[in-house]
């Protein structure tokens, strides 16, 4: 029976839908790595992509525009990442706790809007796999890397900018220092303000957009609680790349894979029980984060306000 | 301010800078009460006070890290409001903090480059950041890795890396607060030759610093506050030492005493050979061979980072030894825990005051039951015993001069040289047969570093064994028996105070053995 | 006198800020084309309205109490622990299976005893987290987040195999198990749903109040909370007390677990999800704790409140025929507007530190009031 | 609790109110009963009949909250429309003798004589699904997309594997739990997964099952439904649904307890009693012998002659 997972097309299967899978974990985790990087913990997520996917589906319905839908999912984010800028940097207030809030705020509002506006569950045409000329024609490679749809390459592309502007840009090494030590950053004239209302805003769009990859490019269809907490699991690839979008890169897509290999197990038939096996991606990512023994201190002010003690 | 009189930094000169009437309120302090405060261009002006005078918080307002309650700030006669570092910088004021503002995962030349522009525009140049450092470097005869990272760093360089920020950025009026509390002789010596220069070129500089010496060795006047109050502004070439610290403290001092060495017994604490790895593995202490007496004193002295918190935290059971063995009257007390170093009766005052010593958000009887738990003392079975616990805190605070509201005031509302009595009486009352003090007087005002000296004495008459490691050569020779010198990571050679001269310590402090190598 | 009036303002400005979030909930309604009037007057009524909403909204907010005191230690120790959910699930399996177990002992002896075999699985449950955190150095926030899921399924294994209920009638098997003994129940304490565990919780939340600021081990798990550097040289084992202390987080949601069965449901069944036991008590636990100043004491009233908007909103809904939804949305907009009126409560501090320095210009400085209580309460992670 | 007692009026609209564990909109369980009353309220008027309706009550003490309070309200019939509500009816039932309950889906009315009981045999819909798919499929692969493995799904997963075996003995049925009723992001995953094993045919119970309905659109894969009728969200390759009809039930429930009796009476939708419906989509076009087979396969479901052997 174990025998049957290491066929070619198990192989190819895990792949190409790991790689889908994980679209919408490196989206959001991406995001939230800036936020963080900064010192803000956002633990809204997870609302802010349930709001992003509603946006996106429903002009996507009404217009069967798909960039508009994007653009108004951006947009959306956008404004509850403002939200949560506003509350935890300018008013200060407890990170994990307004996270929360945005969250059922977000949960809540998007079903709402849902009923209201869609009322019963309706499929969209959403962003289709590009057809690569030469590339999606390869036989397996082309299969697994070459024929999935735009917002898919976008994510990957995501991974190497964000490791590059947190690196090599002066607003990188700002958001490091920020969200290590926004004392020091003040006293040289570097806004702590600034800079966390710029990452945990972008954060926002980027949930958006994860919010959007579901219900206009992966799924294409909205219905209440989409996301169905994976924006927390998100977060916590987040702490498991340590704040390296190339590690949040590496999460993702071992948790996605592990996910869709669980799956394979039960359809070919391997005799364990359903729900043993829904759970080992989420073990595996305990045990790899403890035999890879990780040493990343965290930011050291995440999820501290700061406010000068003028 | 007219363009034509632009510094060699770029920045223009100010001519006249005056703080009037400054009133600054904390919950629970009135920091600053009409304080008064100008500088001229070209002048070295001191700010002196006691901990908790107002110094800091005086400059902080000059800087915009805090906004005054009350007064104005003039510059060259008009009045400006100066709202954040941001516009201070723009003003061309450059501040070197009393508590280091470094970004401990950032390396030397991410610190230095952090907020200014980049020549590539949205990329940083670290390249040519570098470069520019290491002239100053060169220039200044400030030598740091500007790839390390700054948590790899002693405080020495640490501070170091303050300077170089504020050398690199220039300023037409740099404050600097207690830049030279953790440098050694030679280094301040340096140092000072830059802030000459510095004033020649018509900068004007702010000093703020504990060390009266240096104070009367370089600066054209003096301010002193005393309790967020002006005392008085005199030209240093009026006045002395003496005077100052009066002033300060607001009392007649009286003289250091002379130590009789008849109570000295037998060897207390022996360190045989002991080698030890530092934070990041590297060897940090290399076959140590020392040994205290009871009664006694031993200084031991060395140029910041050569491995004295280490040695400290190896004697107190916080960080493990390589090789050796240590021995308490005979016992071997190497292997032991610092909960059982505590009851065999080892004390530790240790160098980072507010990240080892205590607990900041903790109130003064939180921390000074913080080593004592299993004392008996304070606890009945596993219930904190709150009675004794008051009784007690109240009898040390009064005891050792703590100046504070209550027992019941967070730490961190005390300023340092209380916070210190705090530690010491938390760490003598014990009386222990081994004390270790680390730095106990570092950035302490003359006030309080007197009475630490007393306590530290009266100790060695009790027939404490007492190991002083001090970067401040006075302390050292003022204290000491017998004198060791250590150098990356080596006992150098071990001197009675009789025949110890500051020079003599310096070339020992530069790696000059005078002892045999050691046989390990 | 003006000092009083802003205490009092200050003791006032959760429910203010409340009540400002349920104005915003007023325009919802009324785009929804429902009356807010009647509809607030709902929620009103069927939180507090009568013995058994009192009763109701208590029997809410025990989980919520229990989860949030715990988090209070987790919180003091430095730690976050949002695993309350799993950890929930846990302390009830076990509590549950032993019920099933022996279903024919006398109660005074088997409440007592689900009620700390719940306690300590989720103890366990909690404490693994510890574990991976002081030994491996993984993220509790991860681990936590992790577990929680893991537990759910686990639940869901159990639930349709193990321990589901033989004799149900009917062609569908339900992932539920038998009712348990009512000899079990915990005793109701008036005639209405309120029961022991409210009780228990109250008299829990006061003796871990006296456990932080009055134990040795207390002191030591706040003391490594605020600066473990500090506390090595005190000569506490830090790990230790990471361990124990999310170990004691995790297991007053396992009691919660427990309370939750042998309190309210006396049976367990799964719709998948772990909200649908919980009612995401282990979230709205940590809520109700930083409401309640992360102070076991102020968790009381918080939980209480908390649980009342809860009770009451399902309420508002059933009146007014709005969808759920709204509710969960409003939930949202109370907790986020909460803790956003937490900075007045700290300017105020100030302000009245201040004044009172003006009042005795003596000088001689008086107590600090901690110029950012955030600062002394908030060390996460 | 204290025991009030309602007055059932017997002049003005029967009122009915029903607590649901998930949207009214989850175009599955809940969505099948609340659509049941609306037609119904059509039918009798709405000066004769009239709901009210708490929806995500999955948190089963919230729900029980909701049944005391619309009971203590008068209600003349309150529904509990999901299988973790019956130890609460259990428990308030008999505070409010005058009062009907009804909760499903479960066989079981406890002997208490105010409370109804119904359920669905979705195992039969699951069988004529199952008959037609392995039928229908080419490539001997059909793949099934559950949620939990328990009550309502896992008999309509048994019925439908059922069928598909006695069509075709050695046809593979691939059967995946993704033990969550509101994954959707997982079930789409899933048919791709079976898709990637060869399945040309699927089907799924529950919610979350829309995600594997846009799989199978997109790779050309035929879907089976049940619960709701299916078709709208993909015309071209939805085959047929089971559909609940409840208003058999709802409406003999009204009918008994306008006569007095109050409970008692625990029921069965089936294809029999057309409870349960097998609806064509139209928009597809089902070759006439397969369309045939169905109907027979029906047919002997409802006279007995075939057996499911699933559940009983
Ligand atoms: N941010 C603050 N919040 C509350 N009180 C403060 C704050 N900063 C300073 N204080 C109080 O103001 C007084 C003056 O502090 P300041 O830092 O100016 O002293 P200092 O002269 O710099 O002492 P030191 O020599 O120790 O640096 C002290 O009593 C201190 O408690
Ligand atoms: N949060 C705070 N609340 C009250 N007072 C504070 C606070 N932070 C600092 N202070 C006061 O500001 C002054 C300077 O603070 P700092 O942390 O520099 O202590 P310090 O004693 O000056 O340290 P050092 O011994 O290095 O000089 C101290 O007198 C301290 O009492
Ligand atoms: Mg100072
Ligand atoms: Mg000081």
């Amino acid at each position: 029976m174990w025998a049957d997972l290491f066929t070619g097309s198990v192989l190819v299967g895990l792949l190409s839908s790991g790689i889908r899978l994980a679209t919408p974990y490196l989206y959001a985790a991406i995001g939230e790595t800036f936020g963080q990087r900064s010192g803000v913990l956002n633990l809204g997520v997870d609302g802010i992509m349930l709001m992003g996917a509603f946006s996106g589906f429903y002009v996507v319905f009404l217009t069967g525009n798909l960039w508009l839908g994007l653009l108004l999912a951006i947009i959306v984010g956008a404004i509850m990442g403002l939200a949560m800028a506003f509350i935890s940097v300018t008013l200060n207030a407890e990170q994990g706790i307004s996270g929360i809030g945005v969250y059922l705020f977000g949960l809540g509002m998007s079903d709402l809007l849902f009923q209201k506006l869609v009322n019963n569950v309706e499929t969209v045409r959403g962003f289709q796999p590009l057809h690569i000329p030469l590339l999606s024609d390869i036989p397996v490679i082309g299969e697994i890397f070459f024929q999935q749809n735009i917002l898919v390459y976008g994510a990957y592309l995501m991974v190497p900018i964000a490791w590059f502007v947190i690196n090599k840009t002066t607003f990188g090494l700002k958001m490091r220092a920020v969200g290590e030590n926004p004392e020091a950053a003040d006293t040289l004239g570097v806004s702590v303000a600034k800079v966390r209302y710029l990452t945990v805003t972008f954060g926002g769009i980027m949930s958006g957009i994860a919010g959007a990859s579901l219900s206009i490019a992966l799924l294409n269809v909205f219905q209440q609680n989409l996301t169905n907490g994976l924006g927390f699991i998100a977060i916590a690839l987040v702490y498991f790349g340590g704040w390296r979008p190339g590690w949040v890169l590496i999460g993702s897509l071992l948790f996605s894979m592990v996910n869709s290999l669980q799956v394979w197990v039960q359809v070919i038939g391997i005799e364990i029980p359903s729900d043993i096996a829904v759970m080992m991606p989420y073990l595996l990512t305990i045990v790899v984060l403890v035999i890879s023994a990780q040493r990343v201190r965290q930011p050291k002010a995440l999820s501290k306000a700061y406010e000068r003690m003028d | 301010m007219t363009e034509q009189e632009l510094l060699p930094s770029g920045h223009p000169k100010i001519h006249h800078l005056e703080m009037k009437n400054i009133v600054k309120r904390f919950p629970g302090v009135l920091a600053n009460d009409h304080v008064h405060f100008d500088i001229k261009a070209g002048e070295v002006h001191a700010l002196l006070g006691e901990n908790g005078a107002g110094k800091s918080t005086l400059m902080k307002q000059l800087y915009g890290l805090y906004h005054p309650d009350e007064g104005e700030i003039l510059f060259d006669g008009k009045s400006l409001r100066i709202s954040s570092p941001a516009d201070a910088i723009r003003l061309g004021i450059g501040m070197i903090h009393q508590h280091f503002m470094l970004v401990d995962t950032l390396t030397v030349a991410e610190n230095v480059a952090l907020g200014l522009p980049s020549s590539r525009g949205m990329l940083t140049d670290l390249d040519k950041v570098t470069e520019r450092i290491n002239e100053l470097a060169k220039l200044y005869g400030l030598d740091v890795r500007t790839d390390a990272l700054i948590w790899q760093l002693s405080v020495g360089q640490q501070q170091k890396v303050e300077i170089i920020k504020a050398l690199y950025r220039g300023a037409a009026l740099l404050i600097l607060d207690e830049p030279t509390a953790v440098l050694t002789p030679q280094e301040v010596d340096d140092f000072f030759v830059i802030l000459k220069q510095m004033a020649a070129e018509g900068h004007s500089l702010i000093f703020i610093s504990h060390k009266l010496h240096e104070v009367m060795a370089f600066t054209d006047r003096v301010t002193v506050l005393r309790d967020g109050k002006n005392v008085g502004s005199v030209q240093t070439k009026d006045t002395d030492k003496r005077q100052l610290a009066e002033m300060m403290v607001g009392r007649q001092l009286k003289p250091a005493k002379l130590l009789d060495q008849s109570q000295i017994g037998q060897p207390r604490l022996e360190i045989k050979g002991i080698s030890a790895l530092n934070d990041f593995d590297s060897p940090a202490l290399n076959c140590i061979d020392l040994e205290i007496r009871a009664g006694e004193i031993l200084g031991l002295a060395g140029v910041s980072g050569n491995g004295q918190p280490e040695l400290a935290q190896v004697i107190a059971g916080l960080r493990n030894e390589t090789g050796g063995t240590i021995l308490l009257d005979g016992k071997d007390i190497t292997k032991a825990t610092p909960e059982e170093l505590i009851q065999i009766g080892v004390a530790f005052i240790p160098e980072e005051r507010n990240r080892d010593g205590l607990i900041r958000e903790f109130t003064v009887s939180e921390n000074i039951i913080l080593r004592d738990l299993n004392s008996g003392f304070y606890s009945k079975k596993g219930f904190l015993d709150m009675p004794s616990i008051a009784e007690r805190s109240k009898s040390l605070v009064a005891g050792y001069k703590v100046k504070t509201p209550s027992i019941d005031t967070p730490m961190k509302s005390l300023s340092g040289g209380n916070a210190q009595k705090v530690i010491l009486a938390r760490e003598l009352s014990r009386n222990p047969k081994v004390l270790i003090a680390a730095q106990p007087t570092r950035g302490v005002d003359i006030g309080a570093t007197e009475y630490i000296h007393d306590m530290i004495i009266q100790q060695r008459s009790a027939g404490t064994a007492t190991m002083l490691i001090s970067e401040d050569l006075d302390e050292i020779l003022a204290l000491s028996d017998r004198i060791a010198v250590i150098f990356h990571g080596e006992i150098m050679g071990i001197v009675d105070r009789a025949d110890a001269t500051p020079e003599k310590l310096g070339l020992m402090m530069a790696g000059e053995r005078i002892g045999e190598e050691p046989e390990c | 006198m003006r000092v009083r009036w802003s205490a009092l303002f200050d003791a006032l400005l959760p429910l203010i800020a409340t009540l400002a979030a349920l104005l915003i909930g007023a325009i919802m309604l009324l785009i929804l084309g429902a009356n807010p009037i009647s509809g607030y007057a709902a929620l009103f009524e069927g939180a507090f309205g009568s013995m058994n909403a009192l009763a109701d909204t208590a029997v809410k907010a025990t989980p919520l109490l229990l989860v949030g005191i715990g988090i209070c230690i987790a919180f003091r120790s430095g730690v976050i622990n949002i695993g309350g959910e799993g950890q929930m699930i846990l302390g009830a399996l076990a509590a549950t299976g032993l019920g099933l177990a022996f279903p024919d002992l006398p109660g005074i002896i088997m409440i007592p005893l689900v009620l700390v075999v719940g306690f300590v699985a989720g103890g366990v449950w909690g404490g693994i987290p510890g574990y991976l955190k002081a030994r491996f150095n993984v993220n509790e926030i991860l681990s936590t987040i992790m577990m929680n899921a893991i537990a759910v399924q686990g639940m869901n294994f159990l639930l349709r195999d193990l321990m589901i209920d033989k004799l149900q009638k009917g062609a569908a098997r339900i992932p539920q198990t038998a009712r348990l003994s009512t000899a079990y129940d915990l005793p109701r304490l008036v005639p209405t749903r309120l029961h022991l565990g409210a009780l228990i919780a109250v008299i829990l939340a006061i003796g871990v109040y006296f456990f932080l600021w009055r134990t040795t081990i207390g002191y030591r798990i706040r003391a490594v909370g605020l600066n473990s550097h500090a506390s090595r040289y005190a000569g506490i084992k830090v790990p230790r007390y990471i361990i124990l202390s999310l170990a004691l987080s995790g297991a007053f949601a396992g009691l919660a677990g427990a309370v939750q069965v042998y309190g309210v449901n006396h049976f367990m069944i799964t719709d998948g999800t772990a909200a649908g036991f919980t009612g995401s008590a282990g979230f709205n636990g940590i809520v109700a704790a930083l409401f309640g100043q992360l102070h076991p004491i102020g968790t009381i009233p918080a939980s209480f409140l908390f649980g009342a908007l809860l009770v009451g909103a399902n309420k508002l809904q059933r009146v007014t025929q709005v969808p759920a939804a709204l509710i969960t949305a409003l939930n949202g907009l109370v907790v986020v507007f909460v803790v956003s009126s937490e900075i007045w409560r700290r300017k105020n501090a100030r302000r009245r530190a201040i004044q009172a320095l003006e009042a005795n210009k003596a000088g001689e400085p008086q107590p600090a009031i901690p110029v950012n209580p955030q600062e002394e309460e908030h060390h996460v992670g | 609790g204290g025991a009030q007692e309602a007055q059932t009026t017997s002049d003005g609209p029967f009122k009915v109110a029903v607590v649901m564990p998930s949207a009214v909109n989850d175009l599955a369980f809940s969505q099948s009963m609340f659509e049941a009353l609306t037609q119904i309220k059509n039918e009798m008027g709405a000066e004769n009949f009239d709901f009210v309706y708490s929806d995500n009550m999955f948190v089963v003490d919230d729900a029980a909250a909701a049944i005391r309070d619309y009971a203590s309200q008068g209600y003349n019939l309150i529904i509990a429309h999901g299988s973790q509500y019956g130890a609460s009816l259990k428990e308030i039932a008999p505070d409010f003798p005058k009062t009907s309950f009804a909760w499903g889906t479960a066989g079981d009315t406890f002997d208490i004589p105010n409370i109804f009981a119904y359920e669905a045999y979705s195992q039969e819909g699951g069988y004529v699904n199952g008959v037609m798919a392995a039928a229908l499929s080419q490539s001997g692969t059909i793949g099934v997309v559950g949620p939990i493995e328990v009550g309502d799904a896992k008999l309509y997963v048994d019925g439908f594997i059922a069928g598909a075996k006695a069509t075709k003995p050695d046809i593979t049925v691939n059967v995946n739990y993704i033990g969550s009723f509101s994954d959707v992001a997982l079930a789409s995953e899933a048919a791709q997964t079976h898709a990637g094993a060869g399945a040309d045919v699927l089907t799924g119970s529950a919610q979350m099952v829309v995600g594997a309905i846009g799989v199978a659109e997109e790779r050309g894969i035929l879907w089976f439904g049940t619960q709701a009728d299916q078709s709208s969200l993909a015309p071209s390759i939805v085959v047929a649904s089971q559909v609940y009809d409840w208003t058999v039930v709802v409406d003999d429930m009204i009918a008994l307890i306008k006569e007095g009796t109050l409970g008692g009476k625990a029921y069965v939708v089936t294809l029999e009693n057309e409870g349960l419906l097998i609806v064509f989509n139209d928009g597809y076009d089902l070759s006439a012998d397969v369309k045939t087979l169905a109907e027979n396969t029906i047919a002997g479901l409802k006279d007995g002659s075939i057996k499911t052997g699933v559940g009983e």
